[in-house]
């Protein structure tokens, strides 16, 4: 069941104080500009036993994300198509508040939104992977843990996702005998696109994307919003307070281009295009 | 194409709850029943300030097309935390310190959109169990059917190749409180689309207010809204 | 494991103390005999989604069955029989009591107990639910969701349970190419009987039936029978308390006649005889 | 058809335990052990004029025909559950308040009436335990055969169109504290086979009064009994 | 999560200084010398519905340990040899401080140490235990239940586990028509070897074998050793303490000298070599 | 055949922790890090005269050959466990009454081995993070490859009619803290298996050491070793 939950109210209180204050001057307290992202270092093939892998650092946020290509059954409802699996665990290392144990609904909603960009972008191309349609497919795991938490999980956990699977390279498995057999081949995924992850918080009247922990932690409301080339693919608006329709459409905006940069980025690095 | 399907709610099915209400929205039938403001237990789990706010969506295991699992499902999981989230902007939960509130939605029979029939429901149930609300919370959804922008979308047009974008929306306070889009927009779709579910939400919002009406005013209420 | 709670003590004495004066004149606080039950209404076809279904309003008490109809393997032991699994969730819609979270015992009891009457009266005839003898059978499900609970759950949960049945469809199911086609047809299901669930619990010396939460709250000892036109097919005796055997057999001769007017409805309701 | 199958309790089998017994009724191998009264975990579960009596039935994974999955099943919940509802009836709770009671009661190997067989173990470790007891609790199953009412149906009897009846009885209070039927009984066979399981549960009474005689009493009270 | 635990401290400290004013003068409580085991009962053939079974006193811990033997997939990696799993539960009859529930770290440990010792002696020949090699193999399950713990549950577990093992009679299963049969008939086990537990602490500078509850209340470190008649095959060091390497050799060599004792009787009781 | 795979050990590579360690073994990657001394949660498990250690050691699903489900598996849960009472003995846990310490390590990459390797990082994290010790903790591996006793077994290497023995060993104190043996030795082999892991957990502990150095004194440590 989903419940709220909240810091001490001097706490709170004070520490939303010194960020208004500095917000007011149009300034955040590490000094970037509200449209600003913090350094984002990504680096590919990490993980030797993964299909593929990424680590991704931004600002202090670190994550992993590793591959492993199976074969298995297809979801319902969707069968000649391949299956594709995000998950997410926030490690205890990432900070002193994580406890060890099942993913709480943050940890779910971080999984399920990550996934809803890859998917809906249709980044990886499913139609493909089928090897048996409606009985056995290649089934795409890509879980992500988050090794260090500073603000804006949402986003790092993009890129590590996105990136380890523009780093994957594909095992070709066959039927023989009406058995799965890794032909210890590989070739590349079949890719459509890039999605791009930008988050957004407001405090107050103030919008700024890529927020770390301390602004976190003063947010009024949270906004996810995945593009494509083309457009928007997914979004989430998340926490406990509201955006005005304006708000909104300028976040949009504001992720299509600072989403842009991000996705030069990851063609540069990975070499595919999308 | 700019049409809500049929919606019907009324007020205080749930005889036990402090507020409750049942919403048909298409072929959507949603239970949303609230208990509170009441003790928190675990005792630390209270906020000295104001109050807990606590949400559960559920689907009955006979709601869907394929029966359900009765155990929670991840997606549950994150619609019990949006809607937790749609719902607190609109509630003065500072009037009630070291208090909880819980709201109960359960899906009966589940079609697409259920997640904003869900919240209009849960608005009402609450408004009905006489807590303090800044405003009602209205909601739908607007989405892409073939290429075209449109209002309301139902399980069947919900496929590939659409998008749906749910929304939540406070009509007095201008202010949104949820917004999810699952399936690709152009910049300019995602702007239609978006006005568009504020429409939907501002029609779904005089169906809230005309059955809270109904029940505290009864025909009285009726009859004036007739003569005007 | 299972546990022994209880109400505050002065709580349950006076509200014992004002049960019993009434009782002693006969009456019950809600103004009915010891025998009669309270008005039960029960509507079918309630969800368009499920095979069957069924909202039994008994008293305050209210309950929505739902039945959905699959394919599976069977039970083992029971390999040329159809499966039938009822199952009960007392939601936290239902009272300020009920927390959220898998079932206790209380509700795994009066799943067990309602699935119970329908399996022993033979009331589905089971064995032509069987597609492939030993591999492939019907699976019918029946989920009950409690959604205001006010006493005698076991009657209204077991009442949904059969109205839902005896309105309920067959999907026909074929084999094709050794799998499961569902044709769109449907088909009577096939019964035998209609089994009917009489709830009587003791106070002191009186015994009454169907019983309000009120009523429950100062119960000594619980029993529910379940009866079909030719005798019994299933009790329970429940709650930490003991009855004497003279007051069994009285409770068992009841419950075969406050019974045959539950079944009467039914057969009316539904157009089915058993 | 009105003989108990044979029944054996040896009470004080488990040594570290505050009451123990072990039966073997047919092919049943229960163990039952009692701990208490004792402090109870976590406090606030205690009560402040009685006791809390716990109780656990379980089945090793050796002790069906199929192996048995070690967590506990549905079935194993719903009899923990009548048998301390059957149980508490003969204890004077009210002597130990704020305390607990914990009895465990484990089927090594499973013949029919099992839950009768360890109600009887687990009232014999009770009164091994010294709990105050206003009687022992007695229990035997009867059922229907091909058409007859049979005492102590074993496993292979307890099949297709038979009936089954577990009972638990107070003998001297002349008290039903447990009462279950699976299977049809016309009204007829139903006062027979209720008359039957309580003339089984009396025989039962009888072995367990003699296996607590025997050890707390041992030879002398053996020798009594047959110069009687 | 592992977590350290402990008695409340003066209880200990006493304790502590009981027993070591006792091993100072080179004798234990109960008035055994280090190296003695306590007296040791092997009941076999005690669970008439399992494949094999045993009860184990040791001193006062008892176990009863049961077979039953299926078929069912193999293992991953391991595709043409049966499978064997040794699962263990502390029964809360067992002592006033085990709580009924999954089972915790200690219970865990207590499991796989035993199926170590047999798993890695190669006691059962798995290879001859595929039916279908790669599809269907056989499914030796050893269950134990702890019935009364006063100490060493590591030994009196694996004893009754390998008596158990010892006694069991193999069912011949049959494939027919891609099914498998159950045959009625059964067979001997193919067995290799014994394999023997023995149990060591260490209490400021005595290292004692077989130690009871008391014991082990005051145990600086734990050892558990199995032998073959060939040599080791398998150890685990427990408890948050340590041993010299000087001790950890001569414990070994103690295990093979008093290993050798238990496998006699073993042999003896079976009638099996190894 | 008596050297150790390549060894690196990084200091402080978790920002939020108090300490941390990555380790290449081999192939291994692993991560520990140290939270701690805090506060205990729930209170109750505090000890009123020392500090509670807890230990958790993960495998990331992506680490394995095959996919490792997320939910902890009873291996890890065995080794978190041994893990735990391999440092205890190195840590002065009487110095921080009532508070607990938590040692999270996480296998990123995983190759024989892990365990000693997971020992070896998370008790350099323990220094990293302050904590008052009596001595660093070295882990290593000897084993038996085609009937030959080797230092420090990696995946490939670890298969049937082997053995493996992880031995942690605090050098300073030459206390053995860990010791476990899968597959069979003769009598002698086990002798010589045992000190040829000693050896290689004391090259271990030389690594660990300039680790630490390296972090807190920098190129100077390294250039006065050079001149050494």
């Amino acid at each position: 069941m989903s419940s709220s939950k909240r810091s001490p109210i001097i706490v709170e209180h004070l520490r939303k104080q010194a960020m208004w204050d500095a917000l007011s001057r149009g300034k955040r307290l590490d000094g970037r500009d509200f449209g600003d992202q913090r350094p984002l270092e990504i680096e590919i093939d990490v993980i030797k036993k993964a299909n593929g892998s990424a680590r991704v650092k931004l600002g202090d946020s670190e994550v992993i994300a590793g591959i492993k290509i199976e074969t298995g059954e297809p979801f319902e409802g969707l069968e000649s198509k391949g299956a594709l699996i995000v998950t997410a665990e926030v490690l205890p290392t990432a900070s002193p508040h994580v406890e060890p144990g099942p993913p709480d609904e943050e940890v779910v909603e971080l999984a399920r939104v990550v996934d809803r960009g890859v998917r809906e972008s249709e980044m990886v191309d499913l139609d493909q992977l089928a090897l048996v349609p409606g009985k056995i497919v290649y089934t795409i795991f890509v879980d992500c843990s988050v090794i260090n938490a500073d603000g804006n999980l949402f986003d790092a956990t993009s890129y590590a996702t996105v990136a380890a699977i523009l780093s994957a390279r594909l095992p070709i498995f066959e039927m023989q005998d009406s058995k799965v057999v890794d032909t210890g081949q590989t070739k590349d995924m079949p890719l459509r696109t890039i999605p791009v992850s930008i988050t957004a918080i407001r405090i107050g009247d103030s919008v700024l994307i890529d927020p770390t922990a301390e602004e976190e932690a003063c947010m009024d409301a949270r906004i996810t919003i995945d593009t494509t080339p083309e457009g928007f693919c997914a979004i989430q608006k998340g926490f406990a307070g509201s955006f005005t329709i304006d708000q909104l459409k300028k976040a949009a905006e504001t992720a299509r281009i600072k989403g842009e940069a991000v996705r030069a980025k990851l063609r540069e690095l990975t070499g595919k295009n999308g | 194409m700019d049409e809500l399907r049929e919606v019907k709610i009324t007020v205080g099915t749930v005889k036990n709850a402090d507020g409750s209400a049942f919403i048909e929205f298409g072929k959507n039938k949603i239970l949303a029943a609230v208990y509170g403001p009441r003790e928190v237990h675990p005792k630390h789990m209270a906020l000295p300030d104001r109050c807990v706010l606590r949400c559960r969506y559920h689907m009955s295991p006979f709601s869907t097309d394929t029966r359900k699992n009765p155990a929670p499902s991840r997606r549950e999981v994150e619609i019990s935390k949006v809607m937790r989230e749609a719902l607190e902007p609109a509630l003065m939960l500072e009037d009630y310190p070291r208090a909880a509130i819980d709201v109960y939605v359960e899906v009966l029979q589940s079609d697409g959109g259920s997640r904003c029939a869900g919240i209009a429901a849960a608005s009402v149930a609450l408004a009905d169990a006489g807590i303090n609300m800044r405003d009602l919370v209205a909601a739908c959804a607007a989405g892409k059917v073939d290429e075209k922008i449109v209002l309301d979308i139902n399980d069947t047009e919900d496929k590939e190749g659409g998008a749906d974008m749910p929304v939540a929306y406070l009509p007095r306070l201008d202010q949104v409180t949820l917004l999810q889009l699952d399936g690709n927009l152009s910049p300019e779709q995602f702007n239609e689309c978006l006005d568009k579910a504020i429409s939907g939400c501002k029609m779904v919002y005089e169906i809230q207010k005309k059955a809270l009406m109904q029940k505290y005013f009864g025909n009285e209420t009726e009859m004036k809204e007739e003569t005007q």
